[in-house]
């Protein structure tokens, strides 16, 4: 094969969380791995807090920069619709990852948020036996991401009639903020069994919770931080962790290096709400795996997640 | 006819009773003069007349029917104009929207008609033409104006309202003599068309020239009403300060001599600055050295820059012996000069904070404290107070619930409870009232007599022939000429101020 | 009879009628919300404001339209220092607090330079000084190893301390004495209201007013530094963002305890009470169980409402 | 009365400063110049005729966030919800638009209803500040709250795509021009009419000296109010045009947007103090915020520091604007 160049742009519009710095440099390391293929991945990062016209404009910038391919991890599932038509026009590759966009000119390549959602609430549902009190800590309201995952774990609880959701709350994705909302609901819900709370916000509440001394009558969701898993294990936390993993955007980008080499996928990118998503599967830590995951964080900074993405060789299996 | 019939208008600001009882009647046709010696309630009255305050009793009657103002608005709708002692300008425009910003004339009901408000402007822009200084035009920012031409704004937009009752609360006080002029001119035409006109001004002579009749207020009452014809400077004078027939001017006068032999205090040589050029003069200890000549000649800018609060472009200034390099208040409070400026609202009063706050910061910068021990700064801070006869409740209350001459009482005591060695003294007498003058010199002369140098700057010529052992008179920035001795009158002291003027 | 009505005008006595009310109706919409160890708990969050809240003070104190818009981002990089600095080990501690406060009074101090020296007015600058702040978070925590809260740093701020209460309220009293005695009784305190009340002439009194000003952009700056250790003991690890939520909050508590924001006029109690106010009205909108749509609009006409009571604007004619 | 300056101290106005004190946007219009040459160098491609229509349109939403957070610093106000006031259009006009599908007839309805809520949080902010005599500041973000809870009740989450007609409009072209072209020159007229305006001209004496102003006899509580009023209104337009150019709804959109706003009115040279300034400036103020954007791109800035160099080039500018705003007026 002839060595082939292409060069694509990263959008990452918000730095406010490790878990993007890391989802970045994975995304960079995925391209290095190119390299040793012969094909030359050029990336072109674009990553600071911008607000929507802010990170439409990243998209812009590409455009005009002649990027063969955009990855984006967007602000907005649906602000971005007619920017990415015009990248369509131009002959670029769009691919959203992380939360879904609502534009039939990209593919989503990232996670289900919604078997997101539902995964945490079937551990929690399994583990107190399909009955108790349980409040939910939400992340931004209004964000999708937020929503998709509330409907997840709603679609769950369905089928457990005597799971009860007391109250649900948004602390906004923000540790302090969780560790203050779980010790509020504490005083006021004494006798809950059961928390679901997304990452970025489980450590505050675990902290609240072990503050209360009531770790060993509450089961909740965690997170995937190492520094969280350490904590798991030490104190033998009830927790079960669904890994959004910071991977993602390497995984988007082995699979668009793929298709700009003109592969075509076997099962076309269809799912989800706007038809154009490629779920990648969600792992799942509880309190069997955990020390496993443990194993793979090992040596690396408190902050590190534990992550997964598509290797090259995994992402050809889904290529024709 | 009567104009403007007002009686019984009271006010209040808190502890300070602003207006106790003010009655004044204007008639169509005559200029009303108001006297009253400072914050005695002048412009406490003009506002309520012209909505911006509100009074807290009275009857207001315009053309004998009695009306609510229910703020300026309401009182430009009932014919009142009016142009405010600290005027009411907005920098950042242009003098014709100035002119024009109470009522901009309008087209489609929407935008500034610009060619009417040119117009409308223009016109009383010429009623000052040649008068109104080199870059005056039309389209200057207000705010690049110098402070005789703001004047003239706020007069020219009083004048815009074309109202049946003007009120000028001191016009003049930064005019030339020749805007005066021109400005009494207009004021005759508009008594000739049937104007009522109301007047303030603190010049005996300008009050002669212009008016008809004179209301004259003492603390917040109105005292009496005069037909200027029949009466003399003298009486009126008399009426104003109340029977105190003691007034500075009858006082005994000052030593001319003070021996010098302590050697100079400061000394300033040939200081040029903004306001003030080629300035040279010596202080020696004990001596209270007069500056004389009308307001504004430059002397406030002179002491300010001594003190390190103006600018200097040249010269020098030699305090104790060793150059003094003015660089900031805080250098000068350190090599023991002191400066009471008569501005007290500006310079002074740090509102809103106990009186004993307000007495102690030169203390504490001084004595280089840290820790404000409230028992060890009363016993400093009392006989300060107490030495000017300082009414006040407690030292805890809040300065502003003091009367305007008592807080300048105590902005003077923050001075004295570590003796300065030079005392810059910025027409230090403003709102003070007469004991309480006679309190000041007294300790004044007892600080001169201590070694204190003192400069006195006064816009009463009175108090600077009382108490000055010499007198500068300033003339447009620099010293135009020195009375020692018996030269020392206030004929001597007129005509100094105004040749050449 | 007006001694009785002016000290129910007091904002700190307004503050604290707030309070008991809000803890009140909280213990209604929400039983077990008013317990004594919540109401410890909510203290403790209020601690943390309210220690941000005492930089935010001294600045608005100071005049001139003062105001820290950098304290959240200050926060942020206080607990990321303290967290690499200590690194889970107790020994840590007292390097981590040197380290914070030094960067906190070096963005402090950049902050009074602009303010000072180059007169851009604060909240042009201090908004500037967060963006910075924010890039700044980025770039440091990039190959940093960890950032996990000593544990007694931990302790001190979540496990009683002496008479069941955690170290963090008594630090915060202990600040509201410090705080309560640097305006009253010494000199610096008094030329800060003198400079906030009238600056011109504390100048001529001799008043060094900028480095007064400067010295506190600086102090703002340390105590955020100080609320950003705390929050690291209270999250037990740091993270990205950790301060955002400080920076309006801060200027809110002071503006409930009475403090003017056109300078010189209030102090640190009535902060104090204004932190606690908000936090109770956040924790009982956490409690209720309405939708999130429900709560920001409640939360910010009660924000709204309880504004009322305070600093209201003087009528323009007088 | 102050002195008389003697000396002719104060007198040296320079032509430099006479142009600034009759254009006060020319600082910020060479900063712009600057960015866009810096651009052009690093990338040449970015001054394409296709790419600075893409500028002007994803950023006439925060042009016109500036221009409506302008009207209300002229008075010497502020106003934090006005982003929130743009979510809350933006949502608003969308749920309506999708519930009467979208038609031309719909399309028009919902904007007018738009702008009508627009003015309401207008009036409400108004009413707060000028009227009950609140600080501008927390009671502005008090109400940004409230705004935000109504957008995401209306809205609850981001979704919704705005009808075909609507959005393809505003990308769209219109006798071979980009339909943001007649936007801008629409802008630009309407700015300029503005300018002309009582209402202008009382908004900067207000902010010049509240007091003077109200002893002149202007109502100023209620041209407050209505400095507000403009401010929602303008406010609604950035909402169509932030519509328009993502074609959906999203009741957090303009969440970040309110701080850029103020710092493009400042950037523009204006006064936050009040009684200076133009809406030319905020109109390149929001301009140099991209523009920084994309320049630190450009200038192959590695991703981590990128934020901070963006942060650090907005206080520079920041100072710059101030700095130059103030040696142009008097
Ligand atoms: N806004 C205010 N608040 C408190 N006290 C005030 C206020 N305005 C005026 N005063 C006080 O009211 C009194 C009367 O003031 P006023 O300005 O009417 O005096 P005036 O006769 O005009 O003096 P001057 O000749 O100096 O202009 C003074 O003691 C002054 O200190
Ligand atoms: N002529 C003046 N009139 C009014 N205010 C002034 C004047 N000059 C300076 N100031 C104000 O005073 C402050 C500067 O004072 P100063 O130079 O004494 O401070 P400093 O340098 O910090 O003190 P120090 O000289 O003791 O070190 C500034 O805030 C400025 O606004
Ligand atoms: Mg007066
Ligand atoms: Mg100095």
């Amino acid at each position: 094969v002839n060595a082939e160049t292409f060069k694509i742009g990263l959008s990452n519009g918000w730095v406010g969380s490790e878990w993007r710095t890391q989802m970045i440099d994975e995304a960079k390391a995925a391209a290095a791995k190119w390299k040793e293929k012969g094909v030359d991945v050029e990336v072109s990062v674009q990553s600071a807090n911008v607000d929507v016209p802010g990170q439409i404009a990243h998209i812009r910038n590409f455009i005009a920069e002649g990027v063969n391919a955009i990855i984006v991890n967007p602000n907005s599932p649906t602000a971005f619709d007619p920017i990415f038509a015009q990248a369509k026009e131009a002959g670029i590759l769009v691919i959203a990852t992380d939360a879904e966009v609502s534009s039939p000119d990209a593919i989503y390549v990232g996670i289900d948020q919604t078997a997101w959602g539902a995964a945490g609430a079937k551990w929690l549902a399994e583990t107190l036996d399909g009955k108790g009190k349980v409040v939910a800590i939400n992340g931004v309201a209004g964000h999708p991401a937020n929503e998709m995952r509330a409907a997840g774990y709603k679609q769950v609880f369905k089928d457990f009639p005597d799971m009860q959701i007391v109250n649900e709350v948004n602390a906004n994705w923000d540790q302090a903020q969780g560790q203050q909302a779980m010790q509020n609901i504490l005083a006021t819900y004494p006798d809950i069994n059961g928390v679901l709370v997304q990452d970025g916000m489980a450590a505050g509440a675990w902290k609240s919770i072990m503050d209360a001394g009531k770790k060993d009558q509450i089961a909740a969701t965690g997170e995937i931080r190492k520094d969280f898993i350490d904590l798991w294990i030490k104190e033998e936390l009830n927790s079960g962790a669904t890994v959004n993993p910071p991977g993602v955007m390497a995984s988007a980008l082995n699979v668009a290096v793929l298709m700009l080499q003109g592969k075509e996928l076997k099962e076309p990118a269809k799912a989800g709400q706007y038809s154009n998503a490629l779920y990648l599967p969600i792992p799942f830590i509880d309190s069997q795996n955990v020390q496993e995951a443990a194993k793979q964080l090992e040596g690396k900074p408190g902050h590190y997640s534990y992550t997964s993405s598509l290797s090259i060789e995994e992402a050809e299996a889904l290529f024709k | 006819m009567s104009k403007l019939k007002l009686s019984g208008v009271s006010k209040a600001y808190g502890a300070t009773l602003a207006l106790r009882r003010g009655d004044l009647e204007v008639m169509a046709g005559e200029v009303h003069v108001l006297m009253g010696s400072n914050g005695s309630g002048k412009s406490t009255l003009c506002k309520i007349i012209a909505g911006s305050v509100r009074p807290d009793a009275g009857k207001i009657l315009i053309d004998d029917t009695p009306v609510t103002i229910t703020g300026p608005r309401s009182a430009r709708a009932q014919g009142i104009g009016i142009f405010y002692q600290e005027l009411s300008l907005a920098a950042h425009r242009s003098v014709e929207e100035n002119i024009c910003l109470a009522a901009l004339p309008i087209k489609a009901r929407l935008f500034v008609d610009r060619t009417a408000l040119k117009e409308r402007a223009a016109r009383y822009i010429a009623l000052f033409e040649g008068v109104s200084g080199d870059e005056f035009s039309a389209d200057a920012l207000v705010g690049n104006l110098r402070p005789d031409q703001r004047q003239l704004v706020e007069i020219m937009k009083a004048l815009a309202s074309e109202a049946p009752l003007l009120i000028f609360d001191e016009p003049t006080s930064a005019l030339d003599r020749a805007q005066v002029e021109r400005f009494f001119e207009i004021l005759r035409d508009l008594k000739l068309r049937g104007r009522g006109i109301i007047f303030i001004s603190h010049r005996m002579d300008e009050i002669k020239a212009i008016g008809d009749r004179v209301t004259i207020i003492r603390d917040g009452e109105t005292i009496t009403t005069l037909n200027l014809a029949e009466t003399d400077a003298a009486s009126v004078i008399r009426l104003m300060v109340g029977g105190a027939g003691d007034m500075p001017a009858t006082q005994s006068s000052a030593p001319a001599v003070v021996n010098l032999a302590d050697g100079a205090a400061l000394t300033v040589r040939d200081l040029s600055g903004a306001g003030f050029r080629n300035i040279s003069f010596e202080l020696a200890r004990g001596e209270i050295l007069g500056f004389g000549g009308l307001h504004g000649q430059g002397q406030s800018a002179l002491l300010r820059a001594i003190f390190g609060a103006g600018s200097i472009s040249s010269g020098e200034i030699v305090l104790a012996g060793s150059r003094f390099d003015a660089s900031s208040p805080r250098d000068a409070i350190r090599r023991g000069c002191a400066y009471v400026s008569g501005d007290r609202g500006r310079d002074g009063v740090i509102s809103g904070r106990p009186i004993l706050e307000n007495v102690t910061p030169i203390h504490y910068l001084r004595d280089r404290l840290m820790i404000a021990s409230p028992s060890r700064l009363r016993d400093r801070v009392a006989p300060a107070l107490e030495s000017m006869h300082t009414k006040f409740a407690s030292l805890l209350h809040p300065i502003n619930s003091l009367s305007g001459g008592n807080q300048q009482k105590v902005i003077i005591a923050r001075w004295l409870i570590d003796r300065p060695d030079v005392l810059l003294l910025d027409d230090p007498t403003k709102g003070i009232d007469l004991s309480a003058k006679a309190d000041l010199f007294v300790l004044i002369r007892q600080l001169a007599s201590e070694g204190l140098g003192i400069v006195l700057y006064s816009s009463e010529d009175a108090e600077l022939l009382g108490n000055a052992n010499r007198i500068l008179v300033f003339n447009g920035g620099s010293i135009s000429r020195e009375l020692t001795g018996a030269e020392r009158t206030r004929y001597n002291l007129y005509q100094a101020a105004y040749e050449a003027a | 009879m007006s001694n009785v009505l002016s000290f129910f005008r007091q904002p700190i006595v307004v503050a604290l009628f707030l309070i008991v009310v809000l803890l009140y109706l909280g213990e209604i919409l929400s039983p077990g919300f008013a317990t004594g160890g919540q109401i410890l708990r909510l203290l403790i969050v209020a601690s943390l404001l309210g220690i941000v809240a005492a930089g935010q003070n001294v600045v608005i104190l100071g005049g001139r339209e003062g105001i820290d818009l950098s304290v959240g981002g200050v926060v942020s990089l206080s607990a990321i220092i303290a967290g690499n600095v200590m690194n889970g080990g107790d020994a840590g501690i007292l390097p981590a607090i040197a380290a914070c406060l030094a960067a906190g009074a070096f963005f402090g101090l950049l902050n009074g330079l602009g303010i000072t020296l180059l007169r851009i007015p604060p909240l042009v600058m201090t908004l500037g000084m967060l963006g910075v702040l924010q890039g700044l978070l980025v770039v440091i925590r990039m190959g940093i190893p960890s950032g996990r809260a000593a544990p007694a740093l931990s302790s001190f701020v979540t496990q009683p301390l002496v008479f069941g209460i955690p170290g963090i309220i008594w630090l915060w009293i202990a600040i509201g004495i410090l705080m309560a005695f640097m305006l009253n009784r010494t000199v610096f305190g008094h030329r800060i209201y003198a400079i906030g009340s009238n600056e011109h002439a504390a100048f001529m009194a001799g008043v060094p007013v900028r480095l007064m000003r400067i010295a506190l952009f600086m102090i703002s700056g340390m105590f955020a530094a100080i609320a950003g250790l705390c929050l690291l003991g209270y999250s037990g690890s740091s993270f990205a963002n950790v301060g955002e939520q400080y920076t309006l909050t801060s200027i809110i508590a002071v503006v409930f305890g009475g403090t003017s924001l056109a300078g010189g006029k209030g102090g640190y109690t009535g902060t104090m009470a204004g932190a606690i106010l908000l936090v109770i009205l956040q924790g009982i909108l956490t409690t209720v169980n309405i939708d999130e749509s429900g709560r920001q609009m409640v939360f910010g006409a009660t924000l709204l409402l309880l504004m009322t009571f305070y600093g209201r604007g003087r009528a323009m004619r007088a | 009365m102050a002195e008389i300056a003697i000396s002719t101290t104060s007198r040296r106005a320079g032509g430099l400063r006479k142009l600034l004190e009759r254009y006060p946007f020319l600082p910020a219009l060479a900063i712009v110049l600057a960015l866009l040459a810096l651009n052009g160098i690093f990338s040449p491609n970015s001054l394409s005729y296709r790419s600075l229509t893409g500028l002007l349109s994803t950023y006439m939403a925060l042009i016109l966030l500036a221009i409506a957070q302008t009207y209300v610093v002229y008075a010497g106000d502020i106003d934090l919800s006005a982003g929130s006031i743009l979510s809350l259009v933006n949502v608003a006009i969308i749920v309506l638009m999708e519930r009467w599908e979208g038609g031309a007839g719909a399309v028009l309805l919902a904007l007018a209803l738009g702008l009508v809520l627009g003015l309401a949080c207008g009036v409400v902010n108004g009413l707060v500040v000028a009227a009950l005599r609140l600080q501008a500041i927390v009671a502005t973000f008090a109400t940004s709250i409230f705004f935000t809870g109504l957008a995401l009740y209306i809205l609850p989450v981001a979704g919704t795509p705005a009808p075909a007609l609507f959005w393809r409009t505003y990308g769209g072209r219109l006798l071979g021009l980009p339909f943001v072209f007649y936007i801008l020159a629409a802008l630009i007229v309407l700015l300029l009419v503005l300018g002309r305006a009582r209402l202008t001209t009382q908004l900067l004496a207000v902010g010049d000296d509240q007091q003077a102003a109200y002893q002149t006899g202007l109502p100023v509580v209620s041209i407050r109010i209505r400095g507000y009023l403009l401010c929602g209104l303008f406010s609604a337009l950035a909402a169509f045009c932030i519509t328009g150019d993502t074609a959906s709804g999203d009741p957090l959109v303009g969440g970040k947007m309110t701080l850029y706003s103020v710092a493009a009115v400042v950037l523009g040279g204006s006064a936050l103090s009040g009684g200076w300034g133009t809406v030319i400036g905020s109109l390149l103020g929001a301009l140099t915020i991209g523009l920084i954007n994309s320049v630190v791109f450009f200038m192959g800035t590695p991703s981590e520091w990128q934020n901070f160099v963006q942060g650090f080039a907005i206080l520079i500018v920041l100072m710059a604007g101030v700095l130059a705003g103030r040696r142009a007026r008097p």
